[in-house]
């Protein structure tokens, strides 16, 4: 009975008890979720294009942020230090194409993706070697003041992050939507010989959607860097983006950026009222729970398409 | 070129169906039998402990997820988290019940790891591809997260640790810090052999074609008369208890004691990536997938010093990393059905020699 | 030419024989011409009282195989005396008698085998049909045999007796041994066998001594069989054999080439071809040994690879076309296997004969023929099903000599006889060690030959067949009086006292001069090489030999690509400056070859032409078997004979032709007409 | 060929079948009955929903409206291996082999409704288990034997030409010795030669196994030959049902055949409509 009440009482009579506190529950849990969104994003834009389920965005988002924080301890400007950190991840895109994808094409999905668990290595071996392993401070200059709205106390760091999280979607979508790029990039994603046999040419959109991913990995990694500091653990948080995808769906960016916020906040939420219950740290595993159940109910996700089976 | 195989011809079904149809494919068995054998009188213990006991467990390892994965075609990265269930519940049985026969908690502890596995591949009857493969991570982290937090599992050790205790089997001590690395090396012989042998007989008969069916065509499966749920949850089942097992040899044949970080994702992919480059679909590819992975690290570690190289040891370690990566890379880009389909190659050639075809 | 005398020759092995695992030493003899009797076995003078001695003492020892649904399902030697036990007393019971025929139609099937020897129990006459025949040609054999009753494989059968059944007024009752499509045919006179098996166990079960007693009823003189031969011209004859025919020649043979019971057969070829009686019937019996049926015609190799017999019979052709496939398969091996090949297979062609005949090869050979052997002899053997030969036979036609030491190089034991239906197969055949290819051998145990007058090669032996049935005047005009069988076929003995067939005995002409004119033999020659695929050699009264040529459309064509000769059309490509350079280095080396022998060297070709068209049956040029209609070219084909005997350098034609579709046309050419210069003839 | 083939009773009836995807009618009220022992032949243009037809036969899709009587039993859902267990197999229009399989392993996934050892037998693949494999492997024999594919037994399907594989997926389905076989389109895309080795076997089928046959098939000529039996769908709606010489001259077929316009607005959905399985 006390069990019961724990579980299905007790954190409800919290919240209720201090409804500020959920608030900025909720908020951080938003917070988060937005950070959830971005690397998705990444994960969303590769799979609806090529169809590669890429294992290694969680650490291009660490390879990305590495960058940037070793030409900045370098003593390059932050603008710059950007700026070739974009043209590095171009660059890499390249070399991906190149050496991994080139040779790949025709091959099962499965195949394609172990070949990305193997990308995730060599990539974190390669920013690892080049710009060491311990802890790096990212201080690009993005204010971090604190301040209260109504009692709820906020971050301009956070209202910033949402802020460019927002702007990239809008972009994404206005370029998958209304550039001739995205539309064959949509058609790519919808079969590769049907794309081919109109003329588009599949390295160019790999070489074009890789660069994407690596750039919404950049601004991913900008923003966990920024707020936790850039080392190996950053590439987990690829981890917590998987759960998002399926609550979103593979191919879906709104479902993304929705699927990231209710991962971010069920979280929070639950860590904050049921965690203790179970002895703390749920949030390894709670947004997977939270996905399965869900998918229980919606097996395509929030926004993702219907597959449609012949026989 | 070795295979002469005229005058071969088989008089029944049972030898028609044989594993090995192929005499000179029973000499080889054989071959390998007595080099496995022999092993330990000339193997020194370094190579028993980083090489072949952990080449064992991890081929049984290789072996669960390739009946799921490779026969049954349901992509699952929760390998790791099969294994801990059965590396803890070991523990926990085997401290209960300090008497019971080792091998017999082994399978006790197999037989909850494929509880588990049957619990987590419920989510299959829904989804498939990569949307299970991602669900089944759900598995690797909660119960690493069950058998980091809940303190009943590892009898509320402080260190978190679970020990392997010394047992024995007919008076000889296989498990614990007193068991030989040449014992504990038998033992998961004995084990890997016998569920290798039950495996191939699974998928040689009904069931491993009714996961082949579900895995090329699950429509069409159906409508000859395959429940895909039921046959999707025997193939968790069957798939986590010999993961589970295989757990269970990784604490108390192999490291001795353990956490749960011995049983993280990177296990998961370590033994996905024996399959895939051992060949998905194949017994003998666990193995040789197996081998791969185990390896390879040991090579890369050993081989600076192989060429009177010394450096740092982290940057050894990040070398290490992006060679064992670009070498994945390499491999699926060269052969992506896996070294199995090599050796059949080979064999194929052998048996058409000198002919191409 | 001398009465040659094969006997004495062979008189020198003694061979004993050892009947199966106990050891029980039955006879040793000498081979001598026997008449009659198989000496000293009197009991096991028929085929039925092999089997129940076979069942006996070869109990639990395979018999015969079958692949069917997957496996080599086999029978015992006491399952199968089981199996023809309750055929025979079926086909009693439904009426079978002594002296009746039954014919047997169908793929080689154990079934089909169990009921030519039911049918042997009862004294009565199997008469084994082709199984291709259309109904036709299977109407003339049944009524002129007169079956009463015939044994067949499968529906397809059934339906071509039935439509010839009313032409057959004797044929009474049909047995059938797969169900397949049969379900529907109601007819009282259809039988599946295994209901007849069921009836005969029922009938055995009332008359517990019948069967018994009907097999000691049959002794060797009985007639054991008629086989028809196909004839090439008329209709078919039927070869009368009896027991001691088919008894005698096949364990004289089975003696002399030390058969045993543990030889592996595969039974491939027709059921109603003399030799597939002989070696998967009569030799199974006596040497006891287990004979295999192939699963359909489509896996004849892949069953021939499984089984791998040690006893192995083919002709010719069949060789050829291993021999093409295997170059072709090689030809797109990567360059490291190809080269291999080429090298060990000439290392083979320098030493392997000799290590297979036993004489003597420099060291340095034999080690790379054993290297040869793990690298290639060996693996090759094995995937064509050949490793574990220990004796195989070719007959029926000429050999091309490149095949046939192909084979032997690779150390087969790949020897060429010579016989004919009426011989029950044996009439000479090469001694092991004693091998060459271009003759056929000695006279076989118990045989001996002449050549007469006429080149006509003769022969006696205890095998010479009985009649032709209801056809005496056939019967007298193949054996003479005294017992000599005339086989129609010229040739003669070489010094080793190998026999040597040179064509059809009518068909062999004189040139102007007085040199034997022998237009097969010639033809032959030209023929086995790879580029020529039919040749039409003239001389008969002539002033010398002036042949015809087809090409190889394919072999030359490949030659014409790697020269990189461009070409639309046989007749464009036959016409080409090259390929007569080609063919001319052809005709050269066949006159090089005929000047070696005395008699034949004044028939060596002067000129040929290369044809401007295929030789088509369609076109009546060609049988439908491929065998060349000479006459009738001549005839066609005026124009260009005068030319060869003229003295032209080239000759237009134009000829009709029958397209597949047979609407005609006409193709016209202006041939070029080839000199060749003659080789010297030998001192002798 | 004397035929004393008795056609028996109902096997299965239709009853006012009604199926609609997404507001697209596929079939409307559709009824008609299969007899025992009897070839059935479903035609119609593209589009008039056969496929959709053997879909709802097999249990596949679920009809929105109707009632579907088998050997008596009324059902009204019913999984796809629920009817393989009752006796109903099937081929595909297109192909639906297990790829990486041989055409035997293929074959022998036909039998394994029959099979009854668990898996801990199959395991030790002694005894019972074994005997069973053996069984049933001479009964995929007989079906190998029958479809004269001896020659590819061990050859994976994916390596064999189109219309072997057709014949390897009629023995798959003939393995699981069905009541009721359902053909869809079982001779598309064959050359002539194959096209009447198809119907020797479909007619052979029937005859040797007394098995019922429903198929449905372009090629009139075929399927008026074979076919004791024809239904004419058009538009998803049953506009003949009769012997191939009614249906022949029915008045109505030919107009649908010849194209004559309809009343029914002519966007009804493509004859194999998607299923909408909602499956990622």
């Amino acid at each position: 009975m006390d069990l019961l009440t724990a579980v299905f009482v007790a954190p409800f009579l919290d919240m209720a008890g201090s409804p500020v506190f959920l608030a900025e529950v909720v908020i951080v849990g938003v917070l988060t979720g937005v950070m959830y969104s971005l690397v998705a994003l990444g994960f969303v834009l590769i799979f609806k294009a090529s169809g590669v389920f890429n294992f290694a965005q969680g650490v291009m988002v660490l390879f990305a942020a590495l960058t940037l924080v070793g030409l900045m301890e370098r003593g390059v400007p932050v603008w710059l230090a950007i700026l070739m950190t974009i043209l590095v991840m171009i660059g890499l895109a390249f070399a991906i194409e190149r050496f991994m994808l080139r040779h790949l094409v025709n091959q099962e999905p499965i195949i394609l993706f172990m070949a990305t668990i193997g990308l995730a290595f060599v990539l974190e071996g390669v920013g690892e070697t080049l710009w060491g392993s311990n802890v790096k401070a990212l201080d690009v200059g993005i204010p971090n003041a604190s301040f209260e709205v109504g009692g709820i106390l906020l971050n301009e760091f956070d209202l910033f992050a949402a802020a460019s999280c927002a702007v990239l979607v809008a972009v994404l979508a206005v370029f998958f939507h209304y550039t001739t790029i995205g539309r064959a990039l949509r058609a790519v994603a919808d079969d590769h010989q049907a794309a081919l046999s109109v003329g588009i040419p599949l390295k160019t959109i790999w070489v074009i959607v890789w660069s994407v991913a690596g750039f919404v990995g950049l601004v991913a990694g900008i923003m966990w860097g920024a707020r936790s500091g850039v080392q190996f653990s950053l590439s987990l948080i690829a981890l917590k983006a998987l759960p998002v995808l399926i609550l979103g769906g593979f191919t879906s960016v709104p479902g993304a950026i929705v699927g990231g916020l209710i991962i971010g906040v069920g979280e929070k939420i639950a860590e904050i009222y049921w965690g203790p219950l179970l002895g703390g740290a749920i949030e390894n595993w709670f947004a997977y729970m939270l996905a399965l159940v869900f998918l229980v109910f919606r097996p395509q996700g929030l926004f993702g398409e219907r597959i449609i089976e012949r026989v | 070129m070795i295979y002469r195989e005229a005058g071969q011809f088989k008089t029944t079904y049972t030898a028609d169906q044989a594993v090995f149809p192929i005499v000179q494919d029973r000499w080889f068995i054989a071959a390998v039998a007595f080099l496995a054998l022999g092993v330990p009188f000339v193997a020194n213990e370094y190579w028993l402990q980083v090489v072949l006991i952990p080449f064992l467990l991890f081929s049984l390892a290789a072996i669960g997820l390739n009946l799921l994965t490779g026969y049954t075609g349901q992509l699952s990265l929760g390998t790791g988290g099969f294994m801990a269930v059965g590396g803890y519940m070991t523990y926990k049985i085997t401290t209960a019940f300090p008497d019971l026969n080792i091998l017999v908690v082994f399978a006790a502890a197999g037989l909850i790891s494929a509880g588990a596995g049957l619990v987590f591949g419920l989510p299959s009857l829904r989804i498939k591809g990569f949307y299970l493969a991602v669900a089944t991570l759900a598995s690797q982290f909660f119960l690493g997260w069950l058998f980091n937090r809940v303190g009943w599992f590892y009898n509320y050790s402080s260190s978190g640790t679970i020990t392997a205790p010394p047992r024995e089997i007919l008076g000889i001590m296989v498990t614990g810090p007193e068991a030989t690395a040449e014992v504990r090396y038998y033992v998961a012989l004995a084990i890997v052999t016998v569920m290798a042998v039950a495996a191939k007989n699974l998928v040689r008969g009904r069931i491993g074609r009714s996961w082949m069916a579900i895995r090329d065509m699950d429509v069409a499966a159906e409508i000859i008369g395959i429940r895909p749920f039921r046959t999707k949850l025997l193939a968790f089942s069957i798939s986590s208890f010999y993961c589970g097992v295989a757990g269970a040899m990784l604490v108390f044949l192999w490291l001795g004691s353990a956490e749960t970080e011995a049983f993280d994702i990177v296990v998961s992919f370590d033994v996905l990536f024996m399959i895939i480059i051992g060949g998905l679909g194949s017994i003998l590819g666990s193995f040789l997938g197996a081998a791969f992975i185990v390896l390879v690290p040991v090579l890369l570690t050993n081989a600076p010093q192989l060429f009177g190289l010394t450096m740092a040891i982290d940057l050894q370690k990040h070398i290490e990393v992006v060679l064992f990566g670009s070498l994945i890379i390499f491999f699926l880009i060269v052969e992506p059905n896996g070294l199995a389909r090599l050796w059949q190659i080979t064999k194929e050639k052998l048996r058409l020699w000198p002919f191409p075809y | 030419m001398q009465l040659f005398g094969g006997v004495n020759d062979n008189g020198r092995r003694q061979v004993r024989r050892f009947f199966g695992r106990t050891g029980l030493t039955r006879r040793g003899h000498e081979h001598q011409p026997r008449s009659t009797s198989p000496g000293g076995a009197s009991e096991l003078d028929t085929l039925p009282k092999l089997l129940l001695d076979n069942s006996k003492r070869l109990a639990d020892r395979p018999a015969i195989r079958e692949k069917d649904y997957g496996i080599w399902q086999t029978s015992t030697w006491r399952q199968v005396l089981d199996e023809v036990r309750a055929l025979a007393c079926g086909l009693a019971d439904l009426g079978l008698e002594r002296g009746d025929k039954l014919a047997v139609i169908g793929d080689n099937r154990p079934q089909l085998y169990w009921s030519m020897v039911a049918a042997q129990c009862l004294g009565a006459v199997p008469v084994p049909c082709y199984q291709d025949s259309v109904a036709k040609e299977m109407r003339f054999v049944i009524a002129h045999s007169e079956a009463r009753f015939a044994v067949v494989e499968d529906q397809e059968q059934v339906d071509k007796l039935l439509e010839i059944k009313e032409d057959c007024p004797k044929l009474r009752e049909i047995v059938y041994g797969d169900a397949r499509g049969m379900r529907n045919y109601t007819q009282p006179f259809l039988h599946r066998f295994a209901d007849l098996q069921e009836r005969g166990r029922r009938f055995d079960a009332e008359n517990p001594d019948f069967f018994l007693a009907e097999i000691a009823k049959g002794t060797g003189d009985d007639i054991a069989i008629i086989l028809y031969t196909s004839g090439t011209t008329g209709q078919p004859k039927g070869v009368v054999l009896s027991f001691d025919n088919v008894l005698v020649t096949a364990r004289n043979a089975a003696e002399y080439e030390r058969l045993t019971e543990n030889e592996e057969e595969l039974a491939y070829l027709p059921m109603a071809w003399v030799g597939d009686y002989v070696y998967s019937v009569a030799q199974s019996y006596t040497s006891g040994f287990c004979v295999s049926c192939p699963e359909s015609g489509a896996t004849v190799m892949n069953d021939l690879r499984e089984i791998g017999p040690t006893y192995f019979f083919a002709p010719p052709r069949i060789f050829e076309n291993i021999l093409t496939t295997v170059m072709i398969r090689i030809e797109d091996a990567s360059w490291l296997k190809r080269n291999m090949f080429e090298y060990f297979m000439a290392v083979a062609k320098r030493a392997g004969a000799d290590i297979l005949d036993g004489r003597r090869v420099p060291l340095l050979d034999r080690l790379l023929y054993g290297i040869g052997s793990v690298l290639v002899y060996g693996p090759l053997k094995n995937t064509l099903g050949f490793s574990r030969i220990r004796l195989a036979y070719t007959a029926g036609e000429a050999i091309g000599s490149d095949i046939f030491d192909f084979y032997r190089s690779l150390g087969i034991n790949l020897k060429q006889l010579y016989g004919q239906t009426e011989a029950v197969v044996y009439v000479t055949v090469q001694p092991d060690g004693e091998v060459k290819p271009d003759t056929v051998g000695v006279p076989a145990p118990g045989v001996e030959v002449r050549i007469s007058d006429a080149g006509e090669v003769m022969y006696k032996s205890p095998g010479v067949f009985q009649h032709y049935y209801k056809n005496p005047e056939a019967t007298a005009a193949a054996k003479t009086e005294d017992g000599w069988m005339r086989t129609g076929d010229a040739g003669f003995f070489d010094q080793d006292g190998h026999l040597k067939i040179i064509d059809r005995a009518k068909d062999v002409g004189r040139i102007n001069g007085g040199t034997m004119f022998a237009p097969k033999y010639i033809e032959n020659k030209l023929k086995f090489f790879p580029y020529i695929k039919e040749a039409v050699a003239f001389g008969d009264k002539r002033d010398y030999t002036a042949a015809f040529i087809n090409i190889d459309l394919g072999a030359v064509g490949n030659w014409a690509e790697r020269h990189h000769l461009a070409y639309a059309s046989y007749q464009e490509l036959a016409a080409k400056k090259e390929v007569y350079d080609l063919i001319h280095g052809c005709v050269e080396q066949v006159n090089r070859g005929l000047a070696k022998d005395p008699q034949l060297a004044g028939s060596q070709i002067k000129r040929y032409l290369i044809l401007h068209k295929e030789l088509d049956a369609d076109d009546g040029e060609l049988t439908r078997t491929r065998k060349v209609r000479r006459g009738f070219i001549a005839e066609k084909y005026t124009v260009l004979i005068d030319a060869l005997y003229g003295d032209a350098d080239h000759c237009e034609v134009e000829t009709q032709v029958t397209f597949e579709d047979g609407s005609t046309g006409t193709v016209k050419g202006d041939l070029k007409i080839g000199d060749v210069g003659v080789s010297p003839a030998p001192a002798a | 060929m004397i035929s004393n083939k008795h056609i028996g009773e109902v096997l299965l009836k239709l009853e006012d079948i009604s199926l609609s995807f997404g507001g697209v009618q596929a079939l409307s009220n559709v009824s008609f009955e299969v007899r025992e022992h009897e070839i059935l032949g479903i035609i119609g243009p593209n589009g008039a929903g056969k496929s959709s037809m053997l879909n709802v036969i097999n249990g596949f899709y679920h009809p929105d409206e109707g009632r579907i009587t088998y050997k008596g039993t009324t059902r009204k859902d019913m999984r796809p291996h629920e009817a393989a267990r009752q006796g109903i197999a099937r081929t595909f229009q297109n192909i639906a082999l297990f790829k990486g399989m041989t055409t035997l392993d293929n074959i022998m996934t036909g039998r394994n409704t029959k099979m009854r050892r668990n898996f801990l037998w199959q395991a030790l693949y002694l005894g019972p288990a074994r005997k069973e494999e053996m069984e049933h492997r001479e009964a995929a024999e007989r079906i190998i034997d029958f479809l004269e594919i001896e020659a590819i037994r061990k050859t994976p399907v994916g390596r064999l030409p189109y219309g072997l594989q057709k014949r390897v997926e009629l023995g798959r389905a003939l393995t699981a010795e069905p009541d009721l076989l359902l053909l869809d389109e079982p001779m598309a895309g064959m050359n002539l030669e194959e096209k009447e080795d198809m119907c020797r076997f479909i007619l052979d089928v029937n005859d040797e196994f007394g098995t019922t046959i429903a198929l449905i098939e372009h090629d009139m000529g075929v399927v008026m030959d074979i076919s004791d039996r024809v239904v004419v769908l058009d538009y998803g709606r049953k506009i003949a049902d009769g012997s191939p010489d009614e249906v022949r001259t029915n008045q109505d077929v030919i107009d649908a055949y010849l194209g004559v316009p309809h009343d029914i607005p002519p966007d009804t959905p493509p004859d194999d409509t998607p299923h909408a399985n909602p499956q990622p």
